[in-house]
C-alpha cells in the first residue's frame, strides 16, 4: 500500500482528526462530498473544452485556443458568459416548473457518484445494494426532462420532451440488463466486491477484467450504447436534435439554467462512464501485474479519460437516428442481445469446470460464437429484407 | 437527536406532497407532487435501514410510476387548468363525519391487533444476498405468479394501446 | 446493421485526428490576426483613384468623364466636374473632378468601373479591413481618401500596372516627339527646305 | 395562428384528429436560408406541408430591365451564390445568342473548366450540409469545405473574388489565366479523388446514414418529369436527361464522360448521384486541362459598353449543378433588355417538396429538404 496510493484517504483521516469525535463521521462525509464535487466539477469544465478541441482536431481545425494558453481558460469564459446572460422565461411558461427542472435534473446525478470506487478504499459509501442505488438515482432524470419540456409551453420543447422520455425509458432496460451478468458472476451488488472480483492476474500478468471475457466484451458494448442514449449523446441526441427541433426541451432555457442542464447531462455521462469502468474495465486495478506500483486512482482516471474520448469520437462521426429507428434499435436489438448475454454468462460459468488441455481459447470462442450469431441474425432482422445493393447505370 | 429531525423532515415532505397532490388545481403539478410524496416514502424506508426496499421504491415509483401518471395526465387532455372549478365540493361538511368514522375504526383495529404486543424485532440488517436467496427459495412461487400477472397486464395494455391502422387518405 | 460501416467511418475521423498533428493537409486553419494568407494579385475589394507624382490632387488621372458613374450597376459613384482644367500626362488640357465620392457600403466590388474607365484612373484595391464605427459618414469615401499613388498600384497589381506604365511612357514619348516636331515646324515654313 | 389559441392547442398534443401546427420558420437551423415550411404534424408524422418562400426576393429581374447588359452580370453572381460562374455562363451565353457573338476556343475551354470546378464545389457542399441536417455535427461539412477552399483560392487568383466572380463577358472571358494557374488546377484535380474516397469511406457505408436515407422522400420518375424537375434530382429517379449531353453546348461535345442514373429516387440515390457526378466532372476537367488551346479569350467584335443587340429574343440554358438554369431575354434594340426571365432550377425542384414529405416524420422532412439542394438566392431571385 504505497503512500501515494492512499494519499487522499490519509488526508481525509488527518482532517477529520482535528474535529471532536462526536461530529467526525459528519465531517468525513462532508469532506468526501467536497472532494467528489470539486473533482467532477473541474472535470466537467475540462471535458467541455476537451470536447471542442478533439471535435476540432477531427475536423481539421484548432479547437478554442484564444482564451488562456491552449484555450484552457475557455471553460471559465463560458461560465462567466452563462452567468451574465439574461435568463429569459417565456411569458406563458409555467414559472415554478421552469425553474425547478434543471435542479431536479442535476441534484440526483450528484448522488450517483457516492457509490463509485475511485481508488483502493476511496469510495464515499460502501452501500450493500450499490448498483441498485445508482440506477434508482439515475432514473429521476426523466421526470426533470418532462418538467422542462412541459413547462416551456413551446411546441418544439414538447416534441423534444416526448422524444427524450421515450428514449430514456426504452434505453434504461438494456442498460440495466447488460449489467446483470457482471452481478451474477461477481456474486454481489456492492461495487467494491465487483472490483475485487476483477483483481486477480492470469498467467501473462494480464488482469482478469470482465471485458476480456466474451460476455464482458458484449456487455461493455451494450452498456456503452445504452449509456450514450441515456445521456442524450450523439447518435441518439434526438431530444435536442438541433437540425430538427432546434434545441428540444432546452429551447426556452438560457443563462445559468441552460448551463445547469449541461452540467446535469455531463455529470450523467461521467457517472455512467465511472460505472462502466468499475464493472467491465476492472475499476482501479492496473492492467498488468508489474504496473501495480502506480497509484490506483490514476488507473481509474486513465480508463475514465479513454471512455470519454470514445464518446467524443463517436459524437464527431455519426449522424443521428430517427425516433422510430431509435426505439426499434433498442427493443428489437439491444434488449434481446442483452438477454442472450445472460445465457452466454451462464455458459461461461458452467464451462469454467472443464479441465481438458487447451480449454481457455475453445471456451472463449464457444461463448463468443454464442453471442456473435444472434448479433448477426438480429442485425439482419432489424434491417428488414436486405435491399439489393444499389447499382448505378451510366448513360453515354 | 439527528434521526428524529431527519424522520420528521421526511414525514413532513411525504405528507405535504400527498396533500398537495390532492389539493392543487393544475393536474401536472399534482402528478409531480405525488412523485415528491413517493420520494419522501423512499427516504423513510432508508431511515429504517431497509436499503433494498428504499432503492427499489425510488427506482420503481419515482422512476416509472410517476412518469406513468404524468403521461396519463398529459394524454387524456386533463392538463388544462379548469378555470373556476372549486377545489372542494360545496357540501364538504357532509364528508367530515364519514371520514372521522373511517379513521376511528382504523385506529381501533390497529390497537386491537396482536402484532403490536410483540417486542419490536431487532433491526436485522437484511443484506441483498439474503433477500435474493429468500426470493429464489422460499418465495419462488409468488415471484413467478407475479411475473406472469405482469406479462398478462403488459400484453393487455399493448393490445388496447394498438391504434387501429389508420387508412391514410390518398392525397391529390 | 452489422456496424462495420460505422467502424470504417470512425477510423476515418481517427486518421484525421492523428493526421492533424503532423500533416499540414489535415490542419488548414490560418490563425487570422497572427498569420495572414499571402496577397493574391488579382484580388479586388473596393476601388481607389490612381495619381502620378507626389501631389495627390494635381496628379489625379481621373478626367471626370462620368462613364464609370453611368456604368456602375448599384450607382454608388457620385462625380461633380470642376471648371478648372489641368494638363494630363501628355500635356493635353483635361477636366478634373471637384467631388468624387464612392459609397463603399453600396459598392459590391464588381470591378466594372475599372473595365470601362478609358484613362486607367480607377483601379481595385486589396485592403479589406474597412470596418468603421459610423455606418454612413465613414463609409462614404471622398476624393482625398480614395486617391493612392501609382507605385502603390504597381505594388499590388504588378503585371497590369507595369503594362499600363509602359504604355503611358510610350504615349508620353510620342507626345514629346510630336511637340518637339511642332516646335521645330513653325521655324521651318520660314525656310521650307529645312523641314524633314 | 394567433397566440390566444396556442395554449389550448398545446394542452391536447397530437391524437388522431388534433394536429400540431408547427412552422419550421424562416429562422430555423436547417432550412438553408430564409425558407419556411408550415408543417402540420400528427405525432411525428407530417400530414400537411406548405412551403413558404419569398423572404429573399430582391427584384432581380426588374432591376435587370433598367440595367445595361454588362451591368447585370455581377447581379447574376448573386443568384445561386454558391455557383456564381455557372450563372455568369448561362447569362453570357444567352446574350451571345441575342447579339450573335461567338466566343473563341480558349474561352470556351476556360468556361467548361470553371463550371466543372463549380459543380465540384456545389456537390461537396451539398453532401456536407445534408449530413449536417442528419445530425453529423459538422465533420463531413468540414471535410467538404476543406476541399472547397482550395477551389475558391483558384477562383480568387483568376477572377479576383472567391464567390462573386463576375468573370464571363459576352463573347469570352474578362482576363486570361494567370501563369501557373493550370498547373495548380491539375494538381487539385489529381488529388481530389482521394477526398472523395475519404468522404465515401466516412459516409456511404455508414449504417445510420443508410437507415436515415433509404426509402425516404421517394420521387417517382413520372412525378419528376411532370413537375419539370431537372438536374441530379431527376437523374436520381432514373430519367436520363443531362443538358450537357442533350445540347452539347460550348465544347462539351468533345469530352467523353458518363451520366450516372439512380434507381429508386430516394435521398440515398440523390446523395450517391452527386458523389458519382463529382467523379465524372473530374474526368471532364482532366481532358479539358490537357488540351486547352492558346489564343485570344474574347471575341474582337464584342463591345463592352452600350451593347445594343438587334431586337429579338433568345433562351440559353446550361446544366447547372442544381439543374437546368435558363435565361430568357427579349431585346428591343435598346441598351437594356425589354424582358429578362430566369428559369430557377431550385424553385422548380422545390415545388414537389410536399409530395415527397407526406407520411414521413419531421426529421425526414428536414433531410428531404436538404437533399433537394435549394439556394434561396435562386429560389426567390
Amino acid at each position: 500500500m504505497s503512500g501515494l496510493d492512499q494519499i487522499f484517504v490519509w488526508i481525509g483521516h488527518r482532517a477529520a482528526g482535528w474535529f471532536p469525535a462526536s461530529v467526525q463521521p459528519l465531517v468525513s462525509a462532508v469532506l468526501a462530498i467536497a472532494g467528489v464535487m470539486a473533482v467532477f466539477g473541474t472535470c466537467f469544465a475540462l471535458t467541455t473544452l476537451a470536447e471542442r478541441k478533439v471535435l476540432g482536431r477531427m475536423q481539421n481545425r484548432f479547437g478554442p485556443n484564444r482564451v488562456g494558453p491552449y484555450g484552457l481558460l475557455q471553460p471559465l469564459a463560458d461560465a462567466v458568459k452563462m452567468l451574465t446572460k439574461e435568463d429569459i422565461v417565456p411569458f406563458s411558461a409555467d414559472k415554478t416548473l421552469h425553474f425547478l427542472a434543471p435542479l431536479v435534473l442535476t441534484v440526483p446525478v450528484w448522488l450517483a457518484f457516492a457509490v463509485l470506487p475511485f481508488g483502493r478504499n476511496m469510495s464515499a459509501i460502501n452501500l450493500d445494494a450499490g448498483i441498485l442505488f445508482f440506477f434508482a438515482v439515475g432514473s429521476a432524470s426523466e421526470l426533470a426532462v418532462f418538467m422542462a419540456g412541459w413547462s416551456s409551453q413551446n411546441k418544439y420543447s414538447l416534441v423534444g420532451a416526448m422524444r427524450a422520455i421515450a428514449q430514456m425509458i426504452s434505453y434504461e432496460v438494456p442498460l440495466v440488463l447488460s449489467v446483470v451478468p457482471v452481478l451474477m458472476l461477481a456474486g454481489s451488488l456492492e461495487l467494491n466486491d465487483i472490483v475485487a472480483a476483477q483483481g486477480t492476474y492470469t498467467f501473462g500478468g494480464l488482469a482478469r477484467w470482465n471485458v476480456f471475457t466474451p460476455w464482458g466484451l458484449a456487455g461493455l458494448i451494450l452498456f456503452l450504447i445504452a449509456a450514450t442514449a441515456e445521456s442524450n449523446r450523439s447518435p441518439f441526441d434526438l431530444p435536442e436534435g438541433e437540425s430538427e427541433i432546434i434545441a428540444g426541451f432546452l429551447t426556452e432555457y438560457s443563462g445559468f439554467k441552460y448551463a445547469l442542464f449541461f452540467l446535469g447531462e455531463y455529470l450523467g455521462l461521467f457517472a455512467v462512464t465511472g460505472l462502466a469502468v468499475t464493472l467491465f474495465l476492472g475499476g482501479w486495478h492496473a492492467p498488468f501485474q508489474w504496473l501495480e506500483w502506480v497509484p490506483s486512482w490514476f488507473w481509474f482516471a486513465a480508463k475514465f479519460g479513454a471512455l470519454i474520448f470514445l464518446f467524443i469520437w463517436v459524437r464527431a462521426t455519426l449522424p443521428r437516428l430517427r425516433l422510430d429507428q431509435l426505439l426499434n434499435f433498442s427493443w428489437r436489438f439491444l434488449v434481446p442481445l442483452s438477454l442472450i448475454n445472460l445465457l452466454v454468462a451462464a455458459a461461461w460459468y458452467w464451462t469454467g469446470a472443464w479441465k481438458f488441455p487447451v480449454v481457455a481459447p475453445i471456451r472463449w470462442l464457444l461463448c463468443a460464437a454464442l453471442i456473435a450469431l444472434p448479433y448477426h441474425w438480429l442485425g439482419r432482422a432489424l434491417r428488414g429484407a436486405m435491399p439489393p445493393p444499389r447499382k448505378y447505370i451510366y448513360a453515354e | 437527536m439527528l434521526n428524529e429531525i431527519a424522520f420528521l423532515l421526511c414525514a413532513a415532505l411525504t405528507l405535504a406532497g400527498a396533500v398537495a397532490a390532492m389539493m392543487l388545481r393544475n393536474l401536472v403539478h399534482c402528478a409531480l407532487c405525488a412523485a415528491g410524496a413517493f420520494a419522501g416514502l423512499a427516504a423513510i424506508y432508508l431511515q429504517l435501514d431497509a436499503e433494498f426496499v428504499g432503492f427499489a421504491q425510488l427506482l420503481i415509483y419515482v422512476g416509472a410510476i410517476a412518469i406513468l401518471i404524468v403521461f396519463t395526465v398529459l394524454l387524456t387532455r386533463g392538463a388544462e387548468i379548469q378555470p373556476g372549478a372549486a377545489s372542494s365540493a360545496s357540501s364538504w361538511w357532509k364528508g367530515v363525519p364519514v371520514g372521522a368514522l373511517v379513521l376511528a375504526c382504523l385506529i381501533w383495529s390497529i390497537m386491537a391487533s396482536p402484532s403490536l404486543v410483540r417486542l419490536p424485532s431487532p433491526n436485522v440488517h437484511a443484506p441483498v444476498k439474503q433477500i435474493g436467496e429468500q426470493l429464489m427459495n422460499q418465495f419462488v412461487m409468488p415471484l413467478e405468479t407475479i411475473g406472469l400477472l405482469l406479462t398478462a397486464a403488459l400484453l393487455g395494455a399493448v393490445v388496447i394501446g394498438l391504434r387501429e391502422p389508420r387508412t391514410s387518405e390518398p392525397n391529390s | 446493421m452489422n456496424g462495420f460501416g460505422i467502424i470504417k467511418g470512425m477510423i476515418e475521423t481517427a486518421r484525421n485526428f492523428v493526421g492533424s498533428y503532423h500533416d499540414a493537409q489535415r490542419l488548414t486553419t490560418v490563425q487570422y490576426p497572427e498569420q495572414k494568407l499571402p496577397p493574391v494579385e488579382n484580388a479586388r475589394t473596393i476601388p481607389f483613384l490612381v495619381f502620378d507624382g507626389d501631389d495627390a490632387m494635381a496628379g489625379l488621372r481621373c478626367t471626370a468623364c462620368v462613364i464609370c458613374e453611368k456604368e456602375c450597376p448599384p450607382q454608388c459613384i457620385y462625380i461633380v466636374k470642376d471648371q478648372v482644367k489641368k494638363p494630363d500626362y501628355v500635356g493635353k488640357m483635361q477636366m478634373q473632378p471637384k467631388v468624387f465620392d464612392i459609397d463603399i457600403s453600396v459598392c459590391m466590388s464588381c470591378g466594372i468601373c475599372v473595365e470601362v474607365c478609358p484613362f486607367d484612373a480607377i483601379k481595385m484595391d486589396q485592403v479589406f479591413e474597412l470596418s468603421t464605427g459610423d455606418r454612413f459618414g465613414k463609409l462614404l469615401l471622398d476624393k482625398h481618401q480614395l486617391a493612392k499613388p501609382n507605385d502603390y498600384f504597381v505594388k499590388i497589381h504588378k503585371t497590369e500596372a507595369s503594362e499600363i506604365d509602359v504604355r503611358r511612357e510610350e504615349d508620353k514619348r510620342k507626345a514629346e516627339a510630336a511637340a518637339a516636331a511642332k516646335a521645330a515646324a513653325p521655324k521651318s515654313p520660314a525656310t521650307p527646305g529645312a523641314a524633314k | 395562428m394567433s397566440a390566444s389559441t396556442l395554449p389550448s392547442e398545446l394542452a391536447e398534443p397530437a391524437s388522431d384528429h388534433q394536429l400540431l401546427e408547427v412552422s419550421l420558420g424562416p429562422q430555423h437551423p436547417s432550412t438553408h436560408g430564409v425558407f419556411r415550411m408550415d408543417v402540420s404534424l400528427d405525432g411525428e408524422m407530417v400530414v400537411k406541408l406548405k412551403p413558404v418562400f419569398g423572404y429573399l426576393h430582391r427584384n432581380h429581374e426588374k432591376i435587370a430591365e433598367k440595367c445595361s447588359y454588362l451591368g447585370s452580370i455581377p447581379y447574376t453572381d448573386r443568384l445561386d451564390y454558391i455557383c456564381s460562374l455557372t450563372n455568369n455562363w448561362a447569362y453570357a451565353m444567352t446574350v451571345e445568342k441575342l447579339a450573335g457573338l461567338v466566343a473563341p476556343e480558349r474561352a470556351e475551354y476556360i468556361r467548361v473548366i470553371l463550371s466543372e470546378l463549380t459543380r465540384l464545389i456545389n456537390h461537396s457542399a451539398l453532401a456536407g450540409f445534408l449530413l449536417q441536417d442528419m445530425g453529423a455535427l459538422g465533420t463531413p461539412l468540414m471535410y467538404a469545405f476543406r476541399e472547397r477552399e482550395k477551389i475558391l483560392d483558384l477562383f480568387e487568383s483568376l477572377t479576383g473574388a472567391r464567390m462573386m466572380c463576375n468573370y464571363m463577358r459576352f463573347g469570352g472571358c474578362r482576363c486570361d489565366l494567370p501563369p501557373g494557374w493550370i498547373e495548380q488546377t491539375r494538381s487539385l484535380v489529381a488529388n481530389f479523388p482521394s477526398f472523395l474516397d475519404e468522404f465515401e469511406a466516412l459516409l456511404t457505408g455508414n449504417e445510420i446514414l443508410q437507415a436515415r436515407t433509404e426509402g425516404v422522400g421517394v420521387l417517382t420518375p413520372q412525378l419528376a418529369v411532370n413537375a419539370g424537375v431537372t438536374g441530379p434530382m431527376l437523374r436520381a429517379t432514373g430519367v436520363n436527361y443531362d443538358i450537357r449531353k442533350v445540347d452539347a453546348y460550348g465544347v462539351y461535345g468533345r469530352f467523353s464522360f458518363r451520366v450516372p442514373l439512380g434507381e429508386r429516387g430516394d435521398v440515398f440515390d440523390r446523395y450517391m448521384i452527386r458523389i458519382l457526378e463529382m467523379r465524372e466532372s473530374l474526368k471532364i476537367l482532366e481532358q479539358a486541362l490537357r488540351d486547352i488551346p492558346a489564343g485570344p479569350i474574347i471575341d474582337p467584335k464584342a463591345k463592352l459598353r452600350n451593347l445594343r443587340p438587334k431586337p429579338g429574343e433568345a433562351y440559353g440554358r446550361i446544366e447547372g449543378p442544381k439543374g437546368e438554369l435558363g435565361f430568357y431575354l427579349i431585346s428591343d434594340g435598346g441598351p437594356n433588355p425589354y424582358r429578362y426571365r430566369i428559369r430557377p432550377p431550385s424553385l422548380i425542384n422545390l415545388t414537389i417538396l410536399e409530395d415527397m414529405c407526406l407520411g414521413q416524420t419531421i426529421a425526414d422532412a428536414v433531410v428531404i429538404l436538404g437533399s433537394v439542394d435549394i439556394v434561396l438566392g435562386e429560389v426567390d431571385r
